[in-house]
Formats: structure tokens, sequence, C-alpha cells
């Protein structure tokens, strides 16, 4: 084969403009697939801290639920997980060959129904900080 | 009126610079250099008087590239003015552009009716068969082609495929059945309701859109594809092939490559121009090969 | 793929579980959320509140499960997003798997130690 | 160069069957082809499968329907074998496991057909061509066949004996289109030409953008005689924006044909008193354009095929295909509206001269499918029968090829004691323009090697001369650019040389046809490249188009009679006496002869008499 053009990787996702649904949530579910694992990875060292005794855990919960960017940090963190939760549903029901037409209407509901519980749950994440 | 540099990648367009030194150069190198000149004033001249095609002209912005012709190493687009007819089609207007502006502009073309599968091309941020792609039906007035997304760029709009083909042959394409009929006039019969399970498979044209649609597929790796992954499905649910054989077809996309690599991204559902249901073909085998693991265990 | 009878096979396992520990989670991860965001808000958790909880069995084997299934989706995730997306192969994945068992078997040891802090079940 | 026991050239349907034949006879076999296989204009066909199946059905019947369709001009001996190979074929299609459609009982599903007595049509929905590639392109990736896909054949490698019947063929000389090189291959036991139809002589047809004559004006060119090439047949029931085929299945299913006053003109105007719209094709194009001519056209251009009535399950269980034509190339809803329709060039009965193996008088060349002519289509073509054609005749080349018969054939090849010489009949002279003598060489394509150069020797020399005539395209000074060539060509023959046939404008034709070699002199190449330069590719298929556009003519003038598909305005009567016989050129080096040689009419059993053809 003689040369050929290789448009490499910074063109794959160039196209980023020209994505359906259903790349957008494969890109989406990603995403807070990996926030959630690194969420699970300081939670969890966080909650160590109850290793070193009783006092040192509920300073540190106290100390970081003091903090109004722990508590933004929280409502991004429900967001997300919602957002991974409801479209997880969406893609156990494409898995079991349910609602395959329905795929791009489900993601905008999932997108949805993500944006309204977040903003629901606003008043409940910062109380007490503000 | 001729090619027109696009206003954006116009740092590539160069001007033929004059050879210096008295080059050895045969008739035909001279006959394009000149051409080229002539062509470029044409142009100027064009550009300034912006030529009248009439209201129904069409602007088709295509993508350009050749790794031997000076002037086009580095890919570029070409814009076109073609005159707009009813029922005019994206391959239509660009061998309209070929014909009658540039011949040197290149495309995979044959059938005219969506059952070859050569031009499937990247239409308005697409993939889309030119032949099936009805002007009228897209948005805006600029119809902007490019080579497949994914695929490495032979010239213009020409993609190299081999890839493609590698993944639809690595799936054993061929019918293989336990038994064969023993006399020479004898059928396999096969009830009109399995046959209308596989109808839909069997229409693959080969035309590899799916795939460039594939962010998965994308990259240099081994995933199968929906293309080849369809195929696979088409023999594994044609009844006539037999238990033993469906087994062997179920190995064969389960593999590291096979089915669990598709993140139901449906783009390969969305751009197939022959509707195949892609994504509910892999969902379907995905349960299959869980179904037919379970039994084993 | 010879021994493919003998024993279940490794993708489709691992895919058939990313979905069961899916549809689990999506029921444990609304629990806790909800139990310790809403019902017990977050800056009120205290060690002792916390220990009260871990001392039943239900609540610390959900905890458990809970740790178990998620470390598990979360890494399987991870590991096929890297494998699958990037197509490595050969040392390279088998240097990415290892690096993600380890650290998730570093992650169920610290959590499970932390939890056995808070119960008073042993 | 690379060496192969048979090579086959082009991989459509006839191509694929020939390469698994020769294969499974033992054969080292290659494909060479211009396109990748899947891509072959096979895939469109549509229809149908003609075998005598079941029960009822005789293949002595379907015989009978192919010469009667013929309007018996087809050799008896290749028309035999094709029907009663034909079931053997299509079963063997079906255990290779194409998706025929079923029946309720599980069998595979036949419906009627134009011109047939019995419903023996096998199908696919409407896109068993499709099927039928795909499913022999399967069998050839299962063999490991090698196939050299996006390489085009521009030269057969054939010896320069002054008899074409004593030259031998030893390969071809190919051009890599991706890599821009020529490369020679020998064929140690035969070259098999599949290269499919010529319908882009004419601007509206239903054929592909490949389908460019190239295998028989390369056969020409190497002094193969090309037989019947008058006869083309323009298929009814085309779209009218674009050409593109919607299949006889409509009509076979119970389409109806109306005129712009509703009426059903089949009947009421006793066009086919008794088949109606199942008349065969050239009964109904003619119809259809008389339709037109007198004023009873829709737009003046097309009349309307109704399957509405059909309902819409019977529409999406058998032709659903035809619906997504409908809709994507005409913007008609078949379930809403009626489709209007009007006669495409479609099929060329004619072509290179072969007998029942398929093989030519060139020694180990053969011709199969729609570029060969055995013949058994003759003066027209029944729909369905060009795939069964395919595969019967592919499978017997191949096997033929790799040494795997031994039976005489009994339809003779070449100028024989049965032959008579023709009149010229053409105003202008025919065959190679006068070329400037330099470039002699680099334009023609008739046998070219010396006896003593041995038979690698042969295709060397081929592959030399194909060098010559490459560089010389490319580096040719200023000139016109090919497509308005084959422009040229296309209109004067879409206006000529179409279903109505006068010697006037056939002569204008021949005119025209002469005034396009003249400035296919001066054609240029603009695209230096050497990287699929498809400038070039098209411009070695324009000669090949001017070639085999000049052969139809030639044979339209010379036939003055009306049989099957040919016409003539001042001929209405099929001349039994005077013209029994195959009209034959020969290239004769640059200067085309014409002569004539008798149909074969005598079968196994029984002789086939002209009768009167009424539908
Ligand atoms: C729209 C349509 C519908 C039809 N429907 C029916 C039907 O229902 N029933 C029926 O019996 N018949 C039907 N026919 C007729 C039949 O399909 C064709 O006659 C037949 O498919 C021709 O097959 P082939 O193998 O000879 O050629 P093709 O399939 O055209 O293949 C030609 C091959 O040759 C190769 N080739 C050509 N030139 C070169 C070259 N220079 N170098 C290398 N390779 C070359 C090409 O790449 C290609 O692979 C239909 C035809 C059309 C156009
Ligand atoms: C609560 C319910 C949850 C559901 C329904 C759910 C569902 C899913 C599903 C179906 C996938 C597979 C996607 C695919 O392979 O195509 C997935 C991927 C993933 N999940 Fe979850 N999940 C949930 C919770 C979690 C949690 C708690 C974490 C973190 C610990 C997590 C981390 C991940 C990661 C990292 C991926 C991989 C993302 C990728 O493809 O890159 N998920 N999830
Ligand atoms: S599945 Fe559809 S998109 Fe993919 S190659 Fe086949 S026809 Fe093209
Ligand atoms: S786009 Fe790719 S991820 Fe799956 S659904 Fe289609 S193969
Ligand atoms: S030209 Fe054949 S699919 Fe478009």
């Amino acid at each position: 084969m003689s040369q050929s053009y290789d448009r490499g990787t910074v063109e794959d996702f160039g196209r980023w403009r020209s994505f359906t649904a259903g790349m957008w949530a494969w890109l989406f579910h990603k995403f807070t697939g990996w926030v959630l694992i690194g969420y699970l990875f300081t939670h969890i060292a966080v909650l160590s801290t109850a290793l070193t005794g009783e006092a040192a855990y509920n300073d540190t919960i106290v100390g970081l639920e003091s903090l109004a960017i722990v508590r933004l940090l929280e409502v991004g963190l429900l967001a997300v997980a919602v957002f991974h939760i409801l479209n997880g549903v969406r893609l156990l029901f494409i898995d079991l060959g349910t609602g395959l037409e329905a795929q791009e209407e489900s993601f905008y509901a999932s997108l949805v129904i993500t944006g309204a519980i977040t903003i629901a749950s606003v008043p409940t994440f910062v109380s007490g900080v503000f | 009126m001729s090619t027109q540099p696009d206003q954006t990648d116009d740092e590539t367009e160069s001007t033929p610079e004059p050879d210096a030194e008295p080059e050895p150069e045969s008739p035909g190198e001279r006959r394009r250099a000149e051409k080229a000149a002539r062509a470029e004033a044409a142009e100027e001249e064009a550009a300034d008087a912006e030529p009248d095609l009439g209201d129904d002209a069409i602007t088709l912005k295509v993508f350009r590239y050749d790794p031997e012709v000076e002037g086009k190493t580095e890919p570029r687009f070409d814009t076109f003015r073609i005159p707009f007819t009813k029922g005019m089609t994206v391959l239509d207007a660009l061998i309209e552009a070929r014909d009658t502006y540039d011949s040197s502009l290149t495309f995979r073309h044959s059938c005219r009716q969506a059952v070859c599968g050569s031009d499937a091309l990247f239409i308005n941020g697409r993939q889309r068969l030119g032949c099936q792609t009805q002007i009228a039906d897209l948005d805006g007035d600029v119809v902007r082609v490019e080579p497949l997304p994914h695929q490495d760029v032979v010239k213009d709009l020409v993609v190299d495929m081999e890839h493609f083909y590698d993944q639809m042959e690595a799936v054993e394409p061929y019918f293989q059945t336990d038994e064969t009929p023993d006399g020479e006039l004898e059928e396999q019969f096969q009830t009109p309701e399995n046959r209308e399970e596989i109808k839909m498979s069997t229409r693959c044209i080969w035309c590899g859109a799916c795939m460039s649609s594939c962010n998965i597929a994308a990259d240099e790796n081994e995933y199968l594809g929906p293309a080849a992954i369809n195929k696979a499905y088409r023999f594994a649910m044609d009844e006539r092939e037999g238990e033993n054989m469906k087994e062997h077809r179920m190995e064969l996309i389960e593999q590291e490559n096979g089915v669990w690599r598709c993140q139901t991204q449906f783009s390969c559902t969305n751009v197939c121009p022959k509707d195949i249901p892609l994504t509910e073909h892999i969902q379907e085998l995905k349960r299959e090969a869980v179904k037919s693991n379970l039994k084993f265990w | 793929m010879a021994e493919h009878y003998s024993s279940f096979d490794r993708s489709g396992t691992k895919w058939l579980l990313q979905r069961v520990t899916a549809a689990f989670l999506v029921v444990v991860l609304a629990f806790h959320f909800f139990l310790l965001h809403f019902v017990n808000h977050a800056a009120d958790v205290t060690f002792a509140g916390t220990s009260a909880r871990m001392s039943t069995w239900t609540y610390f084997s959900l905890m458990v499960l809970f740790l178990l299934t998620a470390t598990f989706h979360g890494v399987n995730g991870v590991h096929n997003a890297i494998v699958h997306r990037d197509g490595i192969d050969g040392w390279k994945q088998t240097a990415v798997t290892a690096v993600l068992v380890v650290a998730s078997l570093i992650m169920v040891v610290q959590g499970l130690r932390t939890a056995l802090v808070w119960t008073n079940l042993f | 160069m690379r060496e192969y026991d048979v090579i086959v050239v082009g991989a459509g349907g006839a191509g694929l069957r020939a390469a698994i034949a020769a294969q499974e006879a033992g054969a080292d076999v290659a494909m060479v082809t211009k396109l990748h296989p899947v891509r072959s204009h096979t895939g469109a066909a549509e229809g149908g499968i003609n075998a005598a199946l079941r029960e009822g059905d005789d293949w002595h019947d379907h015989a009978y329907d192919t010469m009667k369709g013929s309007d018996y001009l087809g050799d008896a001996p290749a028309v035999e074998a094709l029907t009663r190979e034909s079931p053997k074929e299509t079963i063997q299609l079906e255990n290779w496991g194409m998706a025929f459609s079923r029946d309720e009982d599980g069998q595979v599903s036949q419906r009627p057909f134009g011109g047939l007595s019995f419903p023996r049509t096998t199908y696919a929905g409407a896109e068993t061509g499709h099927h039928m590639l795909h499913t022999m392109y399967e069998q050839v990736v299962k063999r490991g066949i090698e196939v050299y896909d996006e390489w085009y054949v521009t030269r057969l490698a054939v010896s320069d004996e002054d008899e074409p019947e004593e030259r031998d063929c030893h390969g071809v000389v190919a051009y890599d289109i991706k890599r821009g090189e020529i490369e020679g291959f020998r064929a140690r036991d035969g070259v098999i030409l599949a290269t499919g139809g010529l319908g882009q002589v004419y601007d509206h047809t239903t054929n592909a953008i490949a389908n460019t004559g190239d295998g028989v004006a390369m056969a020409y060119r190497a002094g193969v005689p090309i037989e019947d090439m008058e006869m083309i047949q323009f298929h009814p029931t085309t779209l009218p924006s674009t050409g593109v085929l919607i299949s006889e299945g409509v009509r076979g299913e119970g389409g109806i044909l109306y005129n712009s006053e509703g009426e059903r003109f089949m009947f009421e105007h006793g066009y086919a008193n008794n088949d109606g719209e199942l008349a065969s094709r050239d009964v109904v194009s003619r119809a259809e354009l008389n339709e037109v001519n007198n004023g009873r056209g829709i737009e003046d251009e097309y009349v309307h095929l109704d399957m509405r009535h059909l309902g819409e399950d019977r529409i999406l269980d058998r032709l659903e295909n035809i619906l997504h034509l409908a809709e994507d190339f005409e913007g008609v809803d078949g379930l809403e509206e009626p489709m209007p329709v009007k006669p495409g060039q479609h099929y060329a009965m004619g072509g290179i001269e072969t007998d029942e193996w398929g093989a030519t008088c060139v020694g180990g060349l053969y011709a199969v499918g729609e570029c060969a002519c055995a013949s058994v289509h003759g003066a027209n073509r029944l729909g369905g029968n060009a795939l069964p054609e395919l595969a019967v005749f592919g499978a017997r080349a191949g096997r033929h090829a790799a040494g795997d018969v031994d039976e005489e054939a009994k339809i003779t090849t070449g100028w024989d004691e049965d032959s008579e010489e023709g009149e010229n009949v053409s105003p202008v002279a025919l065959g190679e323009a006068g070329l400037p003598s330099a470039e002699k060489g680099a334009l023609a394509d008739g046998g070219a090697t010396a006896e003593s150069a041995g038979d690698a020797g042969v295709v060397e020399e081929a592959v030399q001369a194909e060098r010559t005539r490459v560089h010389y395209l490319l580096e040719k000074e200023e000139g016109v650019n090919h497509a308005e060539v084959r422009e040229d060509v296309q209109r004067t023959m879409t206006e000529n040389v179409n279903v109505f046939r006068e010697e006037s404008a056939l002569k204008d034709a021949l005119g025209d046809i002469r005034e396009a070699r003249k400035e296919y002199q001066h054609v240029t190449v603009e695209d230096p490249s050497r990287t699929y330069n498809t400038d070039l590719i098209h411009t070695i298929e324009t000669r090949n188009l001017l070639d085999v556009a000049e052969a139809i003519t030639v044979g339209a003038l010379a036939r003055d009679e009306f049989r099957g598909a040919h016409w003539r305005k001042e001929h209405q009567e099929r001349k039994d006496d005077e013209w029994l016989k195959h009209t034959m050129l020969s290239w004769n080096d640059g200067s085309p002869g014409l002569w004539y040689k008798p149909a074969v009419l005598e079968g196994e059993d029984k002789t086939y008499e002209p009768k009167e053809r009424s539908y």
C-alpha cells in the first residue's frame, strides 16, 4: 500500500459536534462512572480516619462538611450518581432488549430527571454552610 | 468556474511556485503546470464575478488529499458550485463536480442505487451513502463531503477498507452446517419465521458506515465492529446451520474483541443505510451468549 | 477458546456481573444517599451514629456487600474502559489489570478494617 | 509476474461461480476485479432465478419458454444446458445458505415472471442478486481463493497468429488502482472473462457506472468475434429520473400498468391479450413507448405501475426493497401512489461468442455472464434467466478451464463452414480512427506478440504495451476530457439506437461515434497521480464504450428485420428465412468486419421450430 493519510485520534474526538444521543450517553456514562469510582476511593480514605479513633473521625467529617466547597462537590456527586444510575438503568433495559427504539428519548429523560433531582436537592445539601 | 480554495484553509493552497531551475519536466507536467496557472487565474476572476448559476446552485465542499500530488499532500477542502437539479443526490453532485471542473476528484461509486456499498461518505457530519442522499433533504446550502472518519485516507474521498474487510472475514462469514443434505437437489428447509428473523441482517452491503461511526471501533483496535457482528448474527440465528455450529459461532463472537466491546452507542444503527437494527442484533447476541453459558454452568 | 464449555467465559461473565452489580447498586446506592444525606444529614454524621447502624447485622452486611460490589463494578468498569477503548494487550494489559486488582484489594481491606472498628457484632 | 492456473476477470455472480468451480476442480485460481466482489452489479438484481424445481414443472418447458422468449435466436445446446442445470445450481446456492424467500412449508418460494409458462422464478425478496452475490462471495472467502480487488484488467495477453482460432490467451495485464502499478498475470490453463454488462453505453440504464463493457471490448480487440451485439434489452419498468430498476417481480406479483387515461393498456390496447403486464420485456417496453408516443403518457414521458392493490402485507413481505427504491430515488411511496416507470437499457443479450462451455475461439480464453453470448438469450432475455446463467455457465467454464471436462461442444466458435461473409453496412469507416502511427501501438489492443517470445513472453509484451499506453495517456499534451467523449456516445446511443430503431438514425449514430473516436484521440488524463487514479480508469473505459457502442449500432443496422428486442421501423416483421442467424463482428486488427452464423435450433432431442411469438 502506498502512503495514506492517518487522521489520528484528535480528529476522532473532534467529531463531537456530530455526536448523536447514544454517543453522548456513552460519554457521560463513562465520565460519571470514573467520577464515582474516584469518589469511592476518597470516600473510603476519609472514612478510614475512624481507624485512628472516634474523635479524629468526627473532626474530619465535621471539618469537611463545614466547607462550602465540599457541599457543592456533594451536589455534583449527586448529579453524577443520579445520572449514572438512571442511564445505568437505561443501559440495563437496552441489554435486556427492551426500549431500543426509545433509546434517544430515554437518554434525554435521564438528563432531565437528573437535572430535576439535583436542583431539588440543593437546599438539603447546602443548608447550614451558607 | 473552477475549484475555489476554501477560505478557512487557504494557507495550504499556495500558488504554484514558478520553477527556479530549468528542471527536465515531462510534457504532461508542463501542461499541468500551465493548466494550474490558468485555472488559478480563472478562479480569481470567478471569485470576483461570483458566477451566476441561478438561485438553485449548491455549494459542495470536498475533502482533498493526494499523497503524491503537489499541493494536495496537505489535506484541504475544495469548494465547487454546482447547479441544482430536482432529485439530485450527493453522488450526482460529486460526479458533476468531477466531470465538469476537476477530473482528478476521486471517490468510489458504482451502482447509484444503494446496493454496492461503494460510496459511504461523511456528509454534513454523518455517515451516509452519497447515492442515497438527496441534497434537498440536507439542511443548509453547503454540502460538506469528507471521507469516512476513523479510516486512513488513500486519496480524496477514498479510504482504506482493508481493516473493515478483515473484520468482516474474521467471523467465518460463510454458511456451515452440521450436516449437509445428501441428495443433489435436496434443500434445507427453513421456516418463513426464521427467514424473517435473519432478513434484516442479510441486507448488509459492506459499506462500512457503521464501523466508521462507532467510537469503540475507532483507533487501532481489533473490535470486530457492528457489521461483522451482524454478519455473525446472520449465521448464528439461521436455524439451518444447526446447534453445534451455533455454539461455534457464539465462541467466535464472544472473544475479547467480540460483542462485549459494544457499549451500545447506537451510532451504527443510526447510520446504517439499510436500516439494519445493529445494536439490537449485538445485544441479542450478548444475551444469547450469557444464556448458552449459563446452560453449562 | 477450546475450554469454552468447561468454564464460564471470562469476558461474558464479567459483562453479566457488571449488569448484576449495577442492578444491585441501583437499590443500595439510592438507599445510601437517601439515608446519609436526607434522613441523616451528612454534616450530622458521627462516629457514634455510624457505629450504631453498623452494629445491626442487616446494615453491616449490606454495607460490606455495597463495598464489594461497588469496587468490583467500578474497577471492572475502568478496566474495560482502558482495555477496550485503547485496545491494549500483552504485558500492558496484564499491568493494568494488576494495578487495578491491587488497588481494589487495598480499598476493600481498608474498608473492611474501618467497618470492623464501628461494629460491635464480633 | 504473477502466475496461476486459472485467472478469473471480474467477480460478479459469473466470476465468483467460475472461480469456485475451477478451484474445486483442483486449479490454483486468482480473481482480478476492478471492484471489490460485493460491489459487483449482480448485487442489483432484484427479481429472481428461473429454475424448474417443482412438481409439474420441467426443464424442457423452461427451455421452450427461453427459446420462444429469445425469438428463436438462442442456441439450443446452450439453452438446454442452462435450463437443465439451473435447478442444481439453484439448490446449490440454497445449500450455501442463500436467504431465499420461503413458503409456509419451508421450501424456497417461486413466483411468476414475464414469458414463463410456470411460476418458476426462485427469489429472495426483491434483492435476489444481492443475496446471490454475497452468498457466492462467502464461498470464495471460505475457500480462500485469492482476490485482487481494485485491480483493473486493461488488456488480454493473446498471441498474434493470423486467424483468431489459432490464437492463445496466456494471461492478462492489470493495473493496481491503489498503487498505480501495471502487472502481468500469467494463466497456465485459462482466463475467464466475467466482466458483466455494458449499460454505460446509454445514459438511461439500470446498469452500474462500472458496467462499461470492458470484457467485450478487450476480447473483441484481441480478435474474438462478438455476437448479436444489437440485441439490447430495454426494461419496461425503470424509474424515469435515475434509471433505477423496479423489478419485474412487481408485475409478477400482480402489479398493473396504467396510461395517463387510467387504461390498463396492455389489455385495452391489445398489446398482449393473454399475458398483459407479464408479456415479455420487449413487448411491454414497446407498448409503453407507444402509449407515450400516442399522447397517453404521463408528463409525456412515462406510465404508471400500480401495486397498491396487493396490500401492504404482501408488498412488505415480497417487495419491500421496491418501496425503498421508489422512495429514495423517485420520492414516491409505493403503498400510497402508483410508481412512474419508463423503459431503460437493462441487459446486453449479445457479447463475446462462446460455446456452451463458455469457451471462445481463442485457446484458453473463456467468457461467462453478461459479457458472453453462448447464446441463451438470443434476441430477448427472459426475466430471471440471467442469474441462473451466471451460475450454470460460471460453473461450466470454471470446470472446463481447470481441465475437468472432456465433452465436445455442440456449438462451434469462430469462423466455420456455415459462416457467411457480411456486407459492409456502415456509411462511415469503422474501427481504429487513424491514429498517428507513433502512438498506434499504445492504443490498439490487437493480438500482440510473436510466437518466438514464449508463453510468458506474450504476457510480458502485453505488459509493456500497456505501460506505454498508460504513460502516453498520462503524459499527453492538452486535450479533451474523457467525460465529454463518453457523454457524446451516450447521447447518440440513447437518441438513435434505442427501443425503436430507424435506418437514418442508426447511420447518424455511426457518424457520431466516428466523431467521438476522433475526439478520443485527443483525450488526456488530468490527474497525474499514481494513487487511485479514477480519471485514468474512466478514460480507458471510455475507449471500451466506443468500441462496444459501434458494434451495437453496426449490428442494428445490418439486421433488417424485427426480432425480439430489435425493432426496425422499415422492417416490421421477423424474417426467418433470412435471419435465423447471428450477427458476428470481428475486429481484424482495427477494421471491423461483419459476418453471420446460423442459430443452432437443434436441441438434444428436438428441434425448436420458430413459431409466432404472442403473449
Ligand atoms: C438492476 C438489475 C436487475 C436485474 N435483475 C435480474 C433478475 O431479477 N434476474 C436475473 O436473472 N437477472 C437480472 N439482472 C441481470 C443480471 O443481474 C446481470 O446480467 C448479471 O448480474 C451480470 O453478472 P456478471 O457476473 O456477468 O457481471 P457483474 O455482476 O456486473 O460483475 C462484473 C464484474 O467484473 C468486474 N470487471 C468489469 N470490468 C473489469 C475490468 N476491466 N477489470 C477487472 N474487473 C472488471 C467488476 O468488478 C465486477 O466484479 C438484472 C440486472 C440489473 C442491472
Ligand atoms: C447505582 C447504580 C449503578 C448502575 C445502575 C450502574 C450501571 C452501570 C452499567 C450498566 C455500566 C456498564 C456500561 C457498559 O459497560 O456499557 C456501568 C459502568 C461503570 N460504572 Fe456503574 N452503575 C452504578 C453505580 C456505580 C458506582 C457506585 C460506581 C463507582 C463506584 C460505578 C462506576 C462505574 C464505572 C467506573 C463504569 C465504567 C464506565 C466506563 O465504561 O468507562 N457505577 N455502570
Ligand atoms: S451494517 Fe449497515 S452500515 Fe454497516 S456495513 Fe452493513 S450496510 Fe453498511
Ligand atoms: S456504534 Fe459501536 S458501541 Fe455498539 S451499538 Fe454500535 S457497535
Ligand atoms: S453507488 Fe452503490 S451504494 Fe452508492
